[in-house]
């Protein structure tokens, strides 16, 4: 028995300096009434010493090899037990706590709901309350966590460059407000996005100082003033429409904010009462959109005006409608370059559903195309009915950013505010903005003030640098996509001390620097204008945004045609190209948006949905024209136009437009970033200028004979016959008619069936030995619809949050050990392995927690075994890492880890560094966003999908808490679910206990379309996959394509040999 | 050598396997019993000549292997059946699933059984024994290469000095000598 | 003299043998014993900044754990109590015994009082106080008599293999919920039982009315 | 050795030439001079060449060491293995080097039972490779895991977590098998030295030799009645050997058979994999045991072309029964018509339809285990030291592909062709395996150099002086020469 004596061990700056309590964060009255309150219940505990709590979780790697002896006493480390002396009010140590808040954005503010752990924001879902988004959450909200805790972010006040007090900068701020006056030498460049509260503090400074110039830039956003007239938007009704033709508009990807994705899904379940919708698409690059298309088209995407008139002719000739007839006038003669079967019977789709169609055009698409566009709805009569109107102010750039240059160049222009964006890296090429700004800091003795996340190109040229808050650390609001009103609340005081846009603009209207809400409180009292402030405002955080009505913009208005605009709208459309000539089209990244969030260790590591490239960026470009050019994925080639031009390699995608290239732009950044700041990708700012926002018709291209290594993690994506078996498709018909046509494709036709009512239920499994008994009262199982699945890959993100995936970097991928554990497998598929149309598929592939798995009875350890409530349970600790299991997985779904990836730090590039002479341990924010209940894994172990047994584990420990000295311990039907299904934006994926029957995954198991993989392995797999059903319009040319891959083919047989060859849709 | 060492016994020298075959008839035949044969390898059929039977070294052997096989078993059916049995890809623990234990079963009773054959060895050989008075006798060296020799020892009833010299040199013996221990 | 080697090395492997004999049993013993938590862990009583007499606040004072453990029933940890929970006595009682110097210090100065920890799961085992406080596990079967303890000291070496004791027969130590932290309490004793026939008796009769059915295969139990 | 009794009569009956049997020891050697010319290679002094050998040798297998120390100290991943192919180099090698393992025994236990008579001058030395080419074969195994220094979770003892290895797993036999592989295989290498080491000792000249080989001799006097449990020993031992050396290879084979993947899923695994080991391991002995020919002419009696002719003849024999396994595969895959059995074997392997990543590595290991060795038809081939050198070397890395050609081209294109993936080696896996060839040459140097090649008391036996009923006048060669 060891007396030891104690010693208080220093405490170190680094730990406290992140520590803030859940009672601190909102520093709000309750928090201050508290410190009177007499004896307030709780406490939080710190753990360990004090910098890394246990909930920081050391990772396993030392302790683990002493407990494995039970060593760890011999030399046991001296651990401190470290109470708050006062308790925090509704904080328990290792609780989770939930708020609700949203994230602002150019395309619609996000309605989201964040779970913190004693403080610390580890995880962003969507807020299920939102009647429009309804808890599904995009990539870009899953990932934003990772964001906050950006080691890069950054974290000083910098006046030219030296770091200062932000004291210094609120005085420097006040001196300069002097010279304001009338505010002519005054301009701010602010990103478009909807804030109430920004709204009414710029009007304010606008009154302050009228002359103030305001200008809103967005490389990526819109580049035709709206078509409906100013400050009005169209709002598609997915919910109505049963027609929609895209013309290069994914509203499933970049093209919105993600909250329509579970709208449109709604309607592509077979079984919904109202019917399948039709999607047809026309684009020049496959988006998620075109993935999901009933009919996808390629064309070019500066002959989507030509195509949306050739389709507006059919129309027309259907309609008569004279708003048309004026939008054609004088519009180039029919090329017939595009199928005109495709485009007749489309068109007459359309026009069959008058009212109930919807035309979509890309935002990025010229202003005439949007016109016709417009035009085809009007004449559709799908104004107010599919395609509604609401007003946004958020629009305010009364100047362009093009004239702004001038006036800085002109130095009529004292002090520019840059608040967010990044000028200096993506505006416009031709106005060189850079030397412009820097001459104007120099020669014309201007003052830039910067606001931003990241010290990033443009702070490098200002003259004040000011670290700009989280969204997650801020008091704000926004609204979303249908104009509702959301709260933004902050989870934690700022990290690094940052400003948020508020505040500054805050203190520029002359107000203070806003300690709480205050702001906020007062804008929603004039928005909201509630009876009892109190009990409104706690119901708009709680709730995360406000009852419909009041104040949000969702009165909708009248959509009316722009006679003035729609006056040879026709004429104005893109030309076709040239012989031989190249279009280069500069789309937003799936990922890094316009750039943004290149240091985002996550989305670098995400593959493109599309591609699965990872950590680059490339020329996508379609088989034949790169056969035509003699280019290989990898090859660098020179883009070209008027002068200007860049390099970049080029990656070929199958259902590419010929003579096209598709740019994404947002790469190559070059600021002091580990992850994405320095290397990575390739920058194609360059080509966008101010006439060539999107569309660039007529550029060079020229092969260099150099190759860029780019890294993918999907090599193979042809389907190789096996569609039968593992990805089943059918049209509507085909499922209304033999709803189980999925059950006995490929091998399972050879199988054993049992029917029920004449239904084929499930295979009969003869086995030499009776299984152990699974004997929990709990099953766990999940379905994944693949009707619904878009392949947006938000379940990785949200996968890699929950369970503390670590990223390995661009080497590491390119060697195939990137550690998703869930990922979405692309498939390219079609009868004949046809690349120039085949159709996408996406099927989310993890593990299938198999009931007799292969990889259990290989491990030499049982370090995976089975575990009662059928989950294929890993132990890591256990595991030697032998990769027995792994090679045994018929699903490839454990991943390994080949180096200790969260011990090191991923450099320049994405570079992993693994060498044991590389420095040690990761930064102390990258930790905090650790979920505390998921061990964090070393060196050498095994992993893989657990079912989020986590998130199982607390829903069971709560159910027993309740059920103390009863036997109700059953864990209530859906009370929780996996963070893939959680985040799914089309729910997709379903989880939960199959042996109960009102759970939702046992009502959608038992759907006809239920398949599972390799049946014929008996390996009974927990995962169900329901067959993806299309709804192809018969009449079109190219309905036979739907399911051909998964024709039941030679070794298929069997009776539904004949039914399977319908293509019918139902209309 | 000095006369007052004890003596140990008399060995002889002959010049093939055969003649010390015959020669080691005719000692059996006299009722010898305490003496030996050295040779560069194992003769066949001496055992006989020298009227020894079957080595009994198989018995020890059959044990060891017997108790290799309980061990394999006692090692694979205790902790996977009774102390710690797991679900593991959902194979029951019954006599039915017995065949994934046999590699087990077989290695432990081979490795068992090789050491008891090892071990059994040495002992009934009384080795190692790195000190013995044969060794004395410098011309035994040519035992592991290519001479052949009797020994009879002293402790032998039958034995005395002068006859068996005799009797030795009779047999065709050559470089008769008195072994010291 | 040819023999190479002296008479006496004849007993060599006699001698070798027994000598391994010995040496082997007794480092294969020696680790047995002293490499166990049984040795490492129970016992091990570090100097605590405050000399917390847990028998003192139990026994004489009479205070429940759950006043100053106070989430122990809902959490996954049992919170050791923050400095005012102490001071909510000890602002009357003891104000100035030397020994709550400490206390009152981090009261006055809101720096936290850094206990020593003593009982200590690894990071990869997670343990829920909650889960079985809840379901009739009592603090003692864990703990130990700590409420007996004038210093708190690990008493029970927390192994995995002693956990799965219980897990693989929770009847040893199941009790009624509200006697879980009555840490004396003894399970009704018929005539003629041992106290441990009678915990049996009545543990098994609980396991099967509550469901009682610990994860004993479950790897994720206890390891996510 | 009960053969000569019937082998003397039926020579004093005058065999016609023809017929005679060709003498294992050629020209009428006498029992000094084999104990002579095997002993002075330990005891002369070493040849040059041997230095030179050695020390390009032992530097190789240090550099293996180093590839193994850096390799557990920055983890798996200084491999080229990845998600999809989660073994490669590293299990090849084993099965590789455990498959060559294989012949030694063989030739002492099984050719021991079966009275093969003309083993005698090449087990010893076949037995010593054994041995190298397992301690070789068990470093991969024990370093391809990720946690190297938690391996002992794989040893069945009690421990805190109450926990014990699944012994269902194919990994634990492996354990097994290997382990209790290498122990008896030294067991029996050692019980054979015995005689030999004495012999050394009694010729030793030095004190440091003789103590030295004295201790390891145990004190063996070689007394008919040590003899005759020593007969009896080595008997058992041979007896206990011969299912051994089957059941290591069938229990690796385990590891593919027992398993899902197609390519590995295949009963015939276990026959194939022992006969495809005794290839190997025969084409070593061989590749080793003629350049050491060369260098030690005085053992040229001993070694003679006669067995090299009786290997070569079981290396045609194994060799045809390889390729016949490899049919059988393809054909059972056609006839399964199961679409992924059949797209591994004839997309993957024979590569139709282009889309065969690694059916090089197929055709490679075809031509030099299937082909190469049909050589052997022709006698005058079989006889031919440099022929047969060529086809072993052939085998040798026909053998290695084999192995490479299960484990990665069946890994690399599996189930879902989303998770296919390439593998390339990295350099730090390929300096590995060129180490374990250092190490195997190095121990294999001095052992020719500090233990007795050839097995003299074996040898002897064979002698017609052995025989107790020999006669100078009808000894063999003057039958022959008649």
């Amino acid at each position: 028995m060891s007396k030891r004596v104690f010693f208080h061990p220093p405490e170190t700056e680094h730990g406290k300096k992140y520590w803030r309590s859940v009672g601190q964060l909102s520093d709000s009255p309750e928090f201050r009434s508290w410190l009177e309150r007499e004896f307030p219940q709780g406490a939080a505990e710190l753990e360990g010493s004090d910098v890394s709590r246990r909930n920081f979780l050391q990772l396993m790697g030392a302790s683990m090899a002493l407990a494995g002896l039970s060593f760890s006493g011999c030399r046991r480390p001296e651990k401190h037990l470290v109470p708050f002396s006062r308790g925090v009010e509704w904080a328990i140590p290792g609780k989770a706590l939930f708020f609700a808040t949203s994230m602002p954005s150019s395309k619609g503010g996000l309605p989201l709901v964040v779970a913190t752990h004693d403080g610390r924001p580890t995880k962003v879902d969507g807020n299920v309350m939102h009647p429009l988004s309804k808890g599904s959450s995009p990539v870009l909200a899953q990932s934003s966590i990772l964001d906050l805790y950006d080691p890069d972010r950054a974290r000083f006040f910098r006046n030219s460059g030296k770091q200062v007090e932000s004291s210094e900068f609120e005085s420097a701020l006040g001196e300069l407000a002097k010279g304001f006056g009338d505010g002519s030498g005054l301009a701010f460049l602010v990103e478009p996005y909807e804030s109430p509260t920004r709204e009414r503090l710029v009007a304010e400074i606008k009154e302050k100082y009228p002359k103030a110039r305001w200008i809103s830039y967005d490389p990526i956003g819109p580049v035709s003033a709206p078509v409906y007239g100013e400050g009005v938007s169209a709002l598609p009704k997915f919910d109505k429409a049963k027609v929609i033709l895209s013309l290069d508009h994914d509203f499933l990807g970049t093209d919105c904010a993600g909250d329509f994705a579970r709208q449109f899904a709604a309607q592509r379940k077979p079984d919904a009462k109202s019917g399948m919708n039709r999607l047809y698409v026309a684009e020049n690059r496959f988006t998620l959109t075109g993935g999901m298309a009933d009919h996808r088209i390629r064309v070019q995407a500066s002959q989507i005006g030509a195509f949306a008139i050739a389709i507006a002719r059919e129309v027309l000739a259907a309609t008569k409608d004279a708003n048309l007839a004026v939008a054609l006038e004088g519009a180039p003669a029919a090329s017939g370059a595009f199928q005109a079967d495709w485009v007749r019977e489309a068109a007459a789709d359309l026009v069959a559903t008058k009212g109930k169609s919807l035309v979509l055009v890309g935002p990025r698409q010229p202003q005439q195309v949007q016109v016709i566009g417009a035009a085809l709805n009007a004449a559709l009569g799908n104004l107010g009915k599919t395609l509604v109107g609401r007003r946004s102010p958020g629009a305010f750039g009364t100047v362009g950013i093009a004239a702004l240059a001038a006036e800085l160049a002109a130095g009529q222009v004292k002090a520019l505010f840059i608040l967010g964006g990044n000028p200096v890296y993506n505006a416009p090429a031709d106005l060189d903005w850079a030397s412009a700004q820097k001459a104007f800091c120099s020669d014309k003795g201007g003052v830039v003030v910067r606001l931003s996340h990241h010290e990033d190109e443009t702070s490098a040229l200002s003259t004040w640098q000011v670290p700009m808050a989280h969204p997650l650390e801020t008091w704000g609001d926004t609204r979303a996509m249908d104009g509702s009103y959301l709260s933004v609340q902050p989870m934690i005081l700022p990290l690094f001390g940052g400003w948020s846009e508020l505040d500054l603009l805050a203190k520029i209207a002359g107000h203070q620097k806003p300690e709480g809400p205050e702001l906020v409180q007062d804008t929603f009292k004039k928005v909201v204008k509630p009876q009892d402030f109190t009990v409104a405002w706690s119901k708009f955080l709680h709730d995360g945004f406000a009852p419909k009505s009041a104040g949000s913009q969702e009165a909708p208005v009248e959509l009316s045609l722009n006679a003035a605009l729609l006056a040879g709208a026709g004429k104005g459309v893109p030309a076709p190209l040239a012989q031989d000539a190249f279009e280069v089209v500069l789309v937003e990244d799936a990922k890094v948006q316009d750039g943004r969030h290149a240091n985002n260790g996550w989305l670098q590591e995400l593959p493109d949905p599309v591609t699965k490239l990872a950590w680059d960026n490339a020329a996508l470009i379609s088989p034949s024209s790169a056969k035509q050019l003699g280019l290989e994925n990898g090859d660098l080639i020179e883009v070209s136009f008027q002068k200007r031009s860049i390099q970049i390699p080029v990656f070929v995608v199958p259902g590419h437009a010929d003579r096209s290239l598709t740019i994404p732009l947002g790469y190559g950044r070059s600021f002091g970033g580990r992850i994405g700041g320095r290397g990575v990708g390739f920058n194609a700012y360059p080509l966008l200028t101010r006439e060539t926002p999107y569309l660039i018709s007529g550029a060079s291209v020229r092969r260099l004979n150099r190759k860029h290594p780019l890294v993918v993690t999907q090599e193979h994506g042809a389907i190789e016959g096996r569609g039968a078996d593992l990805l089943r498709e059918g049209t509507i018909s085909q499922y209304k008619e033999q709803p189980d046509f999925a059950k006995a494709m490929g091998l399972d036709a050879h199988a054993e069936w049992a029917e029920k009512n004449g239904k084929k239920t499930e295979v009969i499994n003869r086995s030499l030995y009776s299984h152990p008994p699974l004997n929990d009262v709990h099953q766990w199982g999940m379905t994944i619809d693949l009707s619904t699945c878009t392949g947006c890959s938000s379940c990785m993100v949200a996968c890699q949050a929950e369970n503390n995936i670590p990223i390995v970097g661009k080497e590491q991928v390119g060697f195939g050990r990137e550690m998703h554990w869930i990922r979405t497998d692309r498939y390219f598929a079609s009868e004949n392995d046809d690349v120039l149309e085949p159709e996408m598929i996406y099927q989310p592939m993890l593990c299938q927690h198999c009931e007799s798995a292969p990889c259990e009875t290989v491990c030499p350890v049982n370090a995976t075994v089975h575990s009662e409530d059928g989950l294929n349970v890993m132990a890591y600790n256990r595991c030697i890492g032998t990769r027995y299991c792994a090679n045994n997985c018929p699903f490839k779904v454990r991943r390994f880890n080949f180096f200790d990836y969260n011990q090191r730090k991923i450099q320049d590039g994405g570079l992993y560094e693994w060498n044991l002479l590389s420095s040690k341990g990761t930064e102390e924010t990258v930790k905090m966003q650790k979920n505390p209940n998921v061990t964090v894994r070393m060196r050498g172990v095994m992993e893989k999908c657990t079912f989020c047994v986590q998130r199982i584990q607390e829903a069971k420990v709560s159910a027993k808490v309740l059920a103390k000295d009863s036997n109700h311990f059953r864990i209530p039907a859906d009370k929780f679910t996996t963070a893939c299904a959680q985040a799914c934006p089309t729910e997709a994926i379903t989880f939960g206990d199959i042996s109960n029957p009102e759970s939702s995954v046992s009502k959608v198991r038992a759907s006809e379309r239920g398949y599972r993989l390799l049946e014929y392995l008996n390996v009974g797999s927990r995962v169900w996959y329901l067959a993806r059903i299309r709804n192809p319009n018969p009449k079109m040319p190219d309905a036979a394509k739907v399911g051909a891959h998964s024709k039941p083919s030679h070794h298929g047989g069997g009776h539904h040999e004949a039914k399977s060859h319908h293509t019918g849709g139902e209309a | 050598m000095a006369e007052y060492k004890k003596v140990y016994g008399i060995g002889a020298e002959f010049n093939s396997a055969a003649d010390l075959l015959h020669a080691a008839e005719k000692v059996r035949d006299e009722k010898f019993t305490k003496w030996d044969v050295h040779t560069p390898f194992p003769i066949h059929g001496m055992d006989a000549a020298m009227g020894l039977g079957k080595s009994w070294l198989s018995t020890p052997v059959l044990i060891g292997g017997a108790i290799g096989t309980l061990t394999a078993a006692l090692l694979t059916f205790v902790p996977s059946w009774f102390i710690y049995p797991m679900i593991v890809h959902g194979k029951p623990f019954n006599w039915a699933t017995l065949p994934a234990f046999f590699p087990i079963f077989f290695e432990l009773t081979v490795l068992f059984s090789a050491f008891s054959t090892v071990f059994a060895l040495l002992i009934m050989n009384q080795l190692p024994k790195w000190y013995h008075p044969v060794f004395n006798w410098d011309r035994i060296k040519k035992a592991t290469d290519d001479g052949f020799f009797i020994v009879i020892e002293c402790r032998d009833p039958k034995f005395s000095e002068t006859k068996t010299r005799e009797f030795l040199e009779g047999l065709g013996g050559t470089n008769v000598t008195l072994i010291q221990d | 003299m040819a023999n190479i080697f002296p008479r006496g090395s004849n007993f060599l492997p006699l001698k070798i043998v027994l000598c391994l004999l010995v040496m082997g049993g007794s480092i294969t013993a020696g680790f047995v014993y002293f490499f166990t938590n049984k040795y490492t862990h129970v016992g091990y009583q570090p100097t605590q900044p405050v000399p917390f007499p847990h028998d003192v606040h139990v026994k004489q004072v009479g205070m429940d754990c759950r006043y100053c453990h106070s989430f122990v029933e809902v959490a996954a940890h049992s919170n050791v109590p923050t400095t005012q929970v102490c001071m909510n006595c000890h602002l009357q009682i003891q104000k100035d015994n030397p020994k709550l110097e400490a206390v009152r210090d981090s009261w006055r100065t809101g720096k936290p009082i850094q206990w020593v920890q003593i009982h200590k799961t690894p990071d990869y085992a997670y343990f829920n106080h909650s889960a079985h406080v809840n379901r009739g596990v009592s603090c003692v079967s864990c703990h130990g008599k700590i409420h007996e303890m004038p210093e708190v000291y690990h008493a029970k070496p927390l192994t995995m293999a002693w956990c799965l004791e219980c897990h693989r027969n929770p009847e040893e130590a199941l009790r009624p919920v509200k006697e879980v932290t009555n840490l004396d309490w003894q399970p009704p004793v018929k005539d003629g039982q041992s106290v441990a026939e009678a915990q049996r008796e009545l543990g098994s009769k609980l396991k099967k009315d509550w469901g009682i059915n610990p994860p004993d295969k479950n790897c994720a139990g206890c390891h996510r | 050795m009960s053969e000569n009794s019937q082998a003397a009569p039926a020579v004093q009956l005058k065999t016609p030439p023809e017929l005679a049997r060709v003498p294992l020891v050629t020209n009428n050697r006498s029992l000094g001079w084999i104990t002579d010319k095997v002993s002075t290679i330990v005891e002369e002094r070493t040849g040059r060449w041997w230095w030179i050998a050695f020390l390009i040798c032992s530097p190789i297998a240090l550099m293996g060491l180093c590839c193994v120390i850096y390799q557990i100290s920055n983890g798996v991943g200084v491999w080229g293995e990845n998600k999809t192919v989660g073994w490669a180099w590293d299990i090849t090698n084993f099965v590789f080097w455990i498959g060559i393992g294989h012949a030694g025994t063989l030739i002492s236990a099984i050719l021991f039972l079966t009275r093969q008579k003309w083993r005698t001058s090449i087990n010893r030395a076949a037995e010593a490779m054994t041995l190298f080419a397992v301690v070789c074969a068990g470093i991969f195994p024990a370093i391809h895991v990720g946690r190297f220094w938690m391996a002992w979770f794989l040893a069945p003892i009690p421990n805190s977590y109450g926990i014990w290895p699944n012994f269902r797993s194919p990994l634990l036999w492996d354990v097994f098998a290997v382990s209790t592989y290498f122990t008896v295989s030294v067991l029996f290498w050692y019980t054979g030295l015995v005689p030999d080491l004495a012999t050394l000792r009694d010729r030793a000249r030095g004190p440091i030799a003789r103590f030295i080989y004295g201790v390891f001799a145990l004190g063996w006097r070689g007394s008919n009645r040590q003899w005759r449990h020593y007969e009896m020993a080595y008997l058992l031992l041979a007896g206990l050997s011969t299912p051994l050396v089957l059941s290591v290879h069938s229990v690796v084979s385990f590891d593919f058979a027992t398993s899902i993947l197609p390519g590995w899923h295949t009963t015939i695994f276990p026959p194939y994999f022992v006969a495809g080991a005794i290839f190997g391991g025969f084409a070593m002995v061989l590749t080793i045991m003629l350049p050491a020919r060369l260098l030690y002419t005085q053992i040229d009696d001993l070694i003679t072309r006669q067995h090299v002719d009786k290997m070569a003849k079981i290396i045609l024999l194994t060799g045809t029964i390889v390729g016949y396994a490899y049919l059988m595969e393809l054909f059972i895959a056609w006839y399964g018509a199961n679409p992924y059995e059949k797209f591994t074997f004839f997309n993957a392997r024979l590569g139709l339809e282009g889309k065969g990543w690694y059916a090089w590595s197929y055709y490679v290991m075809m031509f030099c285990n299937v082909i190469s060795p049909q050589l052997f038809w022709i006698k005058s081939m079989r006889t031919n030291y440099v022929a047969v050198f060529i086809v072993c070397m052939f085998v040798n890395v026909g053998m290695w592909f084999e192995r490479f050609v299960i484990i990665v081209t069946s890994l690399a294109q599996d189930f879902l062709p989303s998770s296919w993936r390439h593998y390339s080696p990295s350099t730090t896996e390929i300096l590995t395996f060129v180490g374990t060839f250092g190490i195997f040459l190095t121990l294999f140097l001095l052992f020719m150099r500090f233990l007795p090649m050839i097995a003299m008391s074996e040898v002897k036996i064979v002698t017609p002086q052995a025989d107790p009923h020999h006669h100078p006048e009808t000894s063999p060669e003057a039958a022959a020469n008649h």
